[in-house]
């Protein structure tokens, strides 16, 4: 190695490091350049907005627009959302849903991996993802999200979705009875019709017009909801006692098959 | 929404938890631990990314004293899991964690060391959870959580560390369980 | 009491030096994830060393097989966590191919063009960063996350993750973007530029840098070419090969940026310097790509309309590559009709590039094994899959 | 050349017996010492993690009191109530020795570091001997910790840290003798007394070699301290934390406050023999405070100020410049140090003896032939600077670069 | 070098093994009889030139496994051909390539590993992904994940 490379090799050296040093320097006296968000500081709030419009946080869920599609639920990956309820009749306790009635729509925010998946499919756009994103906690149970009060699933929650379980057993197998009654009553009718006009049109070309749906045979008027049962912080929609719930149509005895899934519908707006 | 102190105390099995008196030197010796928790860099997988976003300027773990990330177990107060931990990988965060000197905190980061995270139904080499290993402190769901969430776990870290006790070795209330069913 | 015993002369193999076995365990500061090296070490050399993988494998190609093509993109998130928008993209265009006759509209291309790219300077400027650090200088780990900062804040206003983006979807992209996302990638364009002759006065031309990198970890065409390495580490051996340039999929043809080859300026051909002066200067290309891409961004719809409902692409096997940061991602996708997949097998980069380590290491320092495993630049989530 | 009268004699008077003395000199300079000692390991500890924010564009301890004031009395008191744990099969009493002895190895040098006109623990009339001496006492406690620690990694850096340690004491060597051979005596305080006067009195600026002398120390003494560009024995990203790898608690503590106690000696020493110790280097500021008590008080704030800068530029270079490798340190030190240490001592003599600084310079101080040299040097110095500074500005704003090389 | 010009130089070379050739230009297939694959292998790298093998896929077909190799000329217009070997599925049994192409080292214990396709001649073929004490092939349809693996429960949801 000749002396003049050995000499340039120190000289560029040492002009490089004295190069970064300069830099380092420049950072050094300008605090300007500092770009922490004080987060978390108790003495000054953090400088800029940190979280921007759709960011996802920690679900949010409308229960009034949620129509107990169960498609958010078969959509989920990790399977952490969990609903239970009716679209059949009302129960005591029942959180009122746009022609269903919810007992439990839990997420186990643990498992979640806020991929946005259950809220894409999700015809009524009731389910968001929000702001909010701390959810650490000192246990896993603290974890379970209560989507209907907001709250973490406590133990009071449990409790009361095991009597809704029963509540709503009772009420479907009541609103089936009541539907096999309708379709008895309905058979029983198009018996006595159906030999009075056979014997008079026989030879009646144009096909007379089906039945139209033989009217429901008095509307029962299903036991409207007491008033809203105590500790339902979040009250369901409007402030006046809902409606009574028209009977399922004695049509077909299940609930209208949910709408081919639509093309994936515009942005979320949360 | 978060969990208030006394929540700590579900899994209190010793009635007196709730009155237990908090001696001044254990207050100061609690707040020198609260102001300078040292996490290790465990970093396993996408959460580790976010790791060091909260130690990079922009968020700037440092403010709370937690700034030095020793890469040795031996000097670590707080173990952060931050990544999927898989069974090959299970031995090795066991003996990590046995390797560090009491008073030793372990902060779960990320859905995958709460729960399994996204690989919980198909995952058959990811550990469901890594308090089925070793005791964890604090939960921080997410995937990966963003860093003010993992701020935030600091936070329940050094609330819990308020209430410990010097003199109280085996940290009675605040110990947390292994998960084992 | 005899004479004391004076040895005669040592001879040099008298002297017992044994060599020690090092374990470079799981979890070391320096291997970038979860990743152990088993050293045979002679004092501070390297004589030979064995790679063991796997400690984060996460059962990808079986998710796959189990959940619908939709949510399987969510698993592809978390291959190569550094550039989510890339895996994205790259199993998105194995599914469309399985289609006959699916067109992308142009806006969605171009938001792919731009996501990917932008992944890309994100993923290289942490790949930047933690080798600055294991070679010794922390500074620049810090200013790379300040400006990758900038990146993830625009990847969360378009898609709210900052990380496992879940955005690049079969048949487009999953949201369209608003004209203060275009504002914010300008912005961004306008404020990276000369951030980037920094990292050249703190690390490209620091002298000590320059000869802890220079001539460290040569890799020679043939022994890349033979391990099947791919992206900036071939292109350091001066091997200009690069699949949006040879195999131009999506629209990027159309844009004009050149492919930055290792020329052996401070070293030799191939050494650590050149593998990562490549990663610096693809970061400009990718600039210059982003640029592009945002002035000519079309209106129109983000997705197309021709799947509709459940995404069930017809019976048939595909393979598809990607040029990702680290090298060529592919994905074979086998399907058999149905809405979940047959198998699929994922291609991963990384895989080939650090399956050489044991060639490129014997006979290196450790510091320099050190300077080897940051210079190819790994992500284990795609190693182990 | 004044008496040695130190604290301890005016204190007791010179009658007492040695025992008196003794115990005196514990009570006058043992406690102070290890006092200043945790001092400024507080004090830098703290610098360190600011300067390094700033640096990096963030804040750094903010929340724990003031401006992170309280951050390292907290981090000392949390190492105090950590666990004191010792790896299974290490061999004890060496773990436990190791950082007493690498404690130990860097205060005892503060005994011949001033830190004001007559405030010196034991003014030696041998005094940069006594500290080439003692410098290599804390390698010993490094490699006994990466031995007894009983883990491989350690064992790597202690044996790093006794190659470096031991081969930069020589560089360092080369610039205590040119020093002597200007000043004409060992003791720090003859040293500093050369160089009363105006700035242009410091030795720094007496002849040019000393320019590289100074520079030769200060690599040497970042080597010493194992910092900045040469901290392989603690190398963070190669053995995952060096010697120190298995202490936790206390004993790690120690070993911090070692490493930070010794970058106040290095710099300190650099004062005393290049940077003109106590004096403000303006002649009538000096003459106007005189050597009472208050004299005393102004020179100690000067040597402490001008120290901790020095501590700060350590910092600065730590927090910009990657590792070297170890041959690459070993390279720097044979190959480069030495021989313009060599060059340094013979030139720097050559030079006294050609142009030498008259007695009234070395005195009293008025403007002499080195003031034009020095002019000279400056002016040097100033036009490289401003070089480095423009091209610096021209290369960042692409406007201009574009114009430069078209 | 496109696929009919290697579906001819195999048809020249080695007659009985090619058994099918699917020229589709999207996807090109040829489907090597087991038996004859290490010979195939040679000529396809040395005559054809396909020296570049990037990546090994391990299907399990009802019946048979099946080893899909992706080759490719690394200098030449990059145009993959997929090599198809199928092996009956109660003993795997496929020769090593190894030493043709490096990449099959790793990628072969990785099929071993998750498909149990076992490759004759491999210098070390143990698991690469998996635990070493790992039982089963994961990625076989018939594969049950283990209820606890060293005392840990792991079929939770």
């Amino acid at each position: 190695m000749s002396l003049g490379a050995y000499l340039n090799s120190i000289g560029t050296s040492a002009k490089t490091i004295v190069a970064g040093m300069a830099l380092t320097f420049r950072y050094l006296i300008r605090p300007s350049e500092i770009v922490t968000i004080q987060y978390g500081s108790k003495n000054n709030a953090p400088k800029e907005r940190y979280v921007p419009d759709r960011h996802r946080g920690i679900h949010i869920l409308e229960t009034e627009k949620c129509i107990h599609c169960h498609i958010c639920e078969k959509a989920c990956p990790v399977d952490c959302i969990t609903m239970d309820g009716t679209r059949d009749a009302p129960f005591d306790g029942a959180w009122k849903g746009d022609g269903c009635f919810i007992s439990s729509f839990t997420l186990d925010l643990n498992k979640c991996i806020f991929c946005n998946l259950c809220c894409e499919p999700c015809p009524k756009e009731c389910i968001h993802m929000g702001m909010e994103f701390d959810a650490a906690a000192y246990t896993r149970a603290h974890g379970v999200k209560n989507l209907l009060t907001d709250a973490p699933y406590s133990e009071a929650d449990r409790v009361r979705e095991a009597e809704a379980r029963q509540l709503i057993e009772a009420a479907e197998a009541e609103a089936k009875r009541r539907k096999d009654e309708a379709r008895k009553a309905a058979a029983a009718a198009k018996a006595q019709a159906t030999p009075a006009a056979a014997p008079a049109a026989p030879g009646a070309p144009a096909a007379p017009k089906p039945p139209g749906l033989p009217p429901p045979p008095g509307a029962v008027v299903p036991k409207p909801i007491a008033s809203p049962t105590p500790g339902m912080p979040k009250p369901p929609g409007a402030a006046m006692p809902p409606p009574p719930a028209p009977p399922a149509t004695a049509g077909p005895a299940m609930p209208p098959p949910p709408k081919p899934m639509p093309p994936m519908p515009k942005p979320p707006t949360n | 929404m978060a969990e208030s102190i006394q929540e700590i105390n579900l899994n209190n099995d010793s009635p007196t938890r709730d009155n237990i008196l908090i001696t001044s030197v254990d207050q100061l010796v609690n707040w020198t631990r609260r102001s300078s928790v040292w996490p290790m860099t465990f970093g396993l997988a996408c959460c580790a990314i976010e790791m060091m976003a909260t130690g990079a300027s922009h968020y700037d773990i440092d403010r709370f004293g937690s700034g030095p990330f020793r890469a040795t177990p031996r000097q670590a107060d707080l173990m952060i899991v931050a990544g999927t931990v898989s069974h090959k990988m299970a031995p090795r965060v066991k003996r990590l964690f046995d390797q560090m000197p009491e008073p030793k905190y372990v902060m779960a980061m990320g859905a995958c060391t709460v729960c399994g995270g996204p690989y919980i139904k198909h995952g058959y080499h990811v550990l469901k959870g890594v308090d089925r290993l070793i005791p964890v402190d604090v939960y921080v769901p997410g995937c990966p959580p963003r860093p003010e969430a993992l701020l935030e776990g600091l936070f329940r870290i050094q609330d819990k560390m308020k209430r410990e006790r010097v003199l109280d070795r085996e940290r009675i209330g605040l110990r947390p369980k292994l998960l084992v069913e | 009491m005899n004479a004391p015993h004076i040895p005669k002369a040592f001879a040099a193999s008298d002297v017992r030096s044994e060599e020690m076995l090092l374990n470079m365990g799981p979890q070391h500061p320096s291997t970038h994830g979860v990743f152990r090296v088993v050293i045979r070490t002679d004092g501070e050399i390297v004589i030979d060393s064995e790679s063991h993988v796997g400690y984060l494998h996460r059962c990808f190609e079986k998710h796959c097989e189990s959940v619908s093509f939709l949510q399987s993109v969510l698993y592809t998130d978390r291959l190569d966590y550094l550039t989510s928008m890339g895996n994205n993209l790259a199993f998105s265009l194995g599914v469309e191919r399985l289609f006959t006759d699916l067109v992308i509209p142009e806006r969605a291309e171009h938001i792919r063009v731009i996501c990917a790219e932008l992944n890309r300077i994100a993923s290289h400027l942490l790949a930047i960063g933690t080798y600055g650090m294991d070679i010794g200088a922390i500074t620049p780990f810090l200013y790379c996350f300040r400006d990758r900062e900038k990146i993830l804040s625009i990847f969360e206003s378009i898609c709210g993750q900052r990380l496992n983006y879940n955005y690049v979807r079969p048949g487009g992209v999953a949201y369209d973007i608003d004209d203060s996302m275009i504002a914010a990638i300008k912005d961004f364009c306008k404020y990276f530029r000369p951030k980037a002759q920094e990292y050249d006065d703190l690390l490209s031309n620091n002298d000590i840098f320059v000869r802890r990198t220079a001539n460290v970890g040569v890799l020679s065409k043939e022994l890349a070419l033979s391990y099947g390495v791919t992206g900036p580490c071939l292109r350091g051996s001066g091997v200009k090969r690069d699949l949006r340039r040879d195999l131009p999929y999506s629209i990027y043809s159309r844009f004009d940026f050149e492919i930055p080859v290792g020329t052996g300026e401070r070293g030799t051909l191939g050494d650590c310097y050149d593998r990562y002066m490549v990663r610096v200067r693809e970061m400009i290309e990718s600039l210059r790509i982003v640029e592009q891409a945002v002035s000519q961004i079309p209106d129109g719809p983000f997705k197309t309309d021709q799947i509709k409902g459940k995404l069930r692409p017809p019976k048939g096997e595909s393979f598809i590559r990607v040029e990702n940061s680290r090298g060529e991602l592919g994905f074979y996708i086998i399907s058999d009709g149905k809405d979940v997949a047959y198998r699929v097998k994922c291609r991963a980069p990384s895989f080939h590039n650090i399956s050489l380590l044991t060639d490129i290491s014997r006979g290196a320092m450790i510091a320099d094994m050190v300077a080897i495993i940051g210079s190819l630049d790994i992500v284990m989530g795609e190693v182990d899959r | 050349m004044m008496t040695p009268y130190t604290l301890v004699d005016w204190v007791l008077g010179d009658g007492a017996g040695w025992i008196a003395r003794f115990i005196g000199a514990v009570l006058v300079w043992a406690v102070p010492i290890t006092g200043f000692v945790s001092f400024v390991g507080l004090l830098s500890i703290w610098l360190e993690r600011k300067i390094s924010a700033h640096i990096q564009c963030r804040l750094g301890p903010m929340e724990v009191g003031y401006h992170g004031a309280l951050q390292t009395v907290a981090d000392g008191v949390k190492l105090l109530a950590k666990e004191d744990l010792v790896p299974a099969d290490a061999d004890r009493f060496l773990f436990a020795f190791a950082p007493i002895l690498a404690f130990a190895g860097t205060v005892v040098g503060f005994a011949v570091v001033p830190f004001g006109p007559g405030l010196i623990v034991a003014d030696l009339d041998i005094g940069i001997f006594y500290l080439a001496a003692v410098g290599s006492l804390e390698a010993i406690g490094v490699i006994a910790a990466g031995w007894a620690s009983n883990n491989k990694w350690s064992l790597f850096g202690s044996v790093r840290a006794a190659t470096q340690v031991v081969s930069y004491e020589i560089p360092m060597g080369l610039a205590f003798v040119t020093i002597a051979a200007l000043a004409g005596t060992l003791s720090m305080s003859g040293i500093v007394d050369q160089q009363q006067g105006w700035i242009a009195n410091w030795f720094l600026f007496r002849n040019p070699f000393t320019w590289i002398a100074f520079i030769i120390y200060y690599i040497a003494a970042l080597a010493e301290c194992k910092r900045a560009p040469f901290d392989l024995p603690e190398a963070e990203s190669e053995l995952v934390s060096g010697f120190h790898t298995e202490y936790s608690g206390m004993r790690f503590a120690i070993f911090f406050l070692a490493e930070y106690a010794q970058m106040y000696v290095v710099s300190a020493v650099a004062v005393v023999l290049f940077l003109g110790g106590w004096y403000s280097g303006i002649a009538p500021l000096d003459a106007a405070v005189g050597t009472g008590v208050a004299g005393k008080l102004v020179g100690a704030g000067i040597i402490v100020t001008k120290s901790f800068l020095l501590v700060c530029v350590q910092m600065w270079l730590r927090w910009t410049l990657p590792r070297i490798r170890l041959d690459q340190m070993l390279y720097l030190c044979m190959k480069i140090l030495m021989p313009f240490g060599m060059l340094t001592l013979v030139g720097s003599t050559m030079w006294e003896y050609y142009f030498p600084t008259p007695e009234i310079a070395k005195v009293g101080g008025g403007w002499t032939g080195n003031t034009v040299m020095t002019g000279v040097v400056v002016a040097i110095i100033g036009t490289l600077s401003l070089i480095v500074y423009v091209r610096s500005v021209i290369r960042s704003t692409p406007s201009l670069r574009a114009a430069s090389n078209p | 070098m496109t696929p009919d010009k290697v579906h001819e130089i195999l048809k020249a070379k080695h007659a009985q093994a090619v058994s099918a050739f699917d020229p589709n230009p999207k996807h090109p297939s040829i489907k090597i009889a087991p038996e004859f694959w290490r010979v195939v292998a040679k000529t396809l790298r040395d005559d054809c030139g396909l020296d570049y093998l990037v990546s090994l896929t391990a299907v399990d077909r009802a019946a048979e496994l099946e080893a899909i190799y992706t080759l490719e000329v690394m200098d030449g217009a990059r145009c993959p051909i997929h090599v198809r070997v199928l092996v009956p599925r109660d003993n795997p049994l496929i020769a090593t390539v190894e030493d043709i192409w490096r990449t099959a080292d790793w990628h072969e214990r990785e099929a071993w590993d998750l498909m149990g396709i076992t490759f004759v001649g491999h210098h070390n073929l143990v698991r690469i992904l998996c635990a070493e004490d790992w039982e089963g092939h994961p990625l076989r349809k018939d594969y049950k994940s283990p209820d606890t693996y060293h005392g840990i429960k792991n079929n939770v949801t």
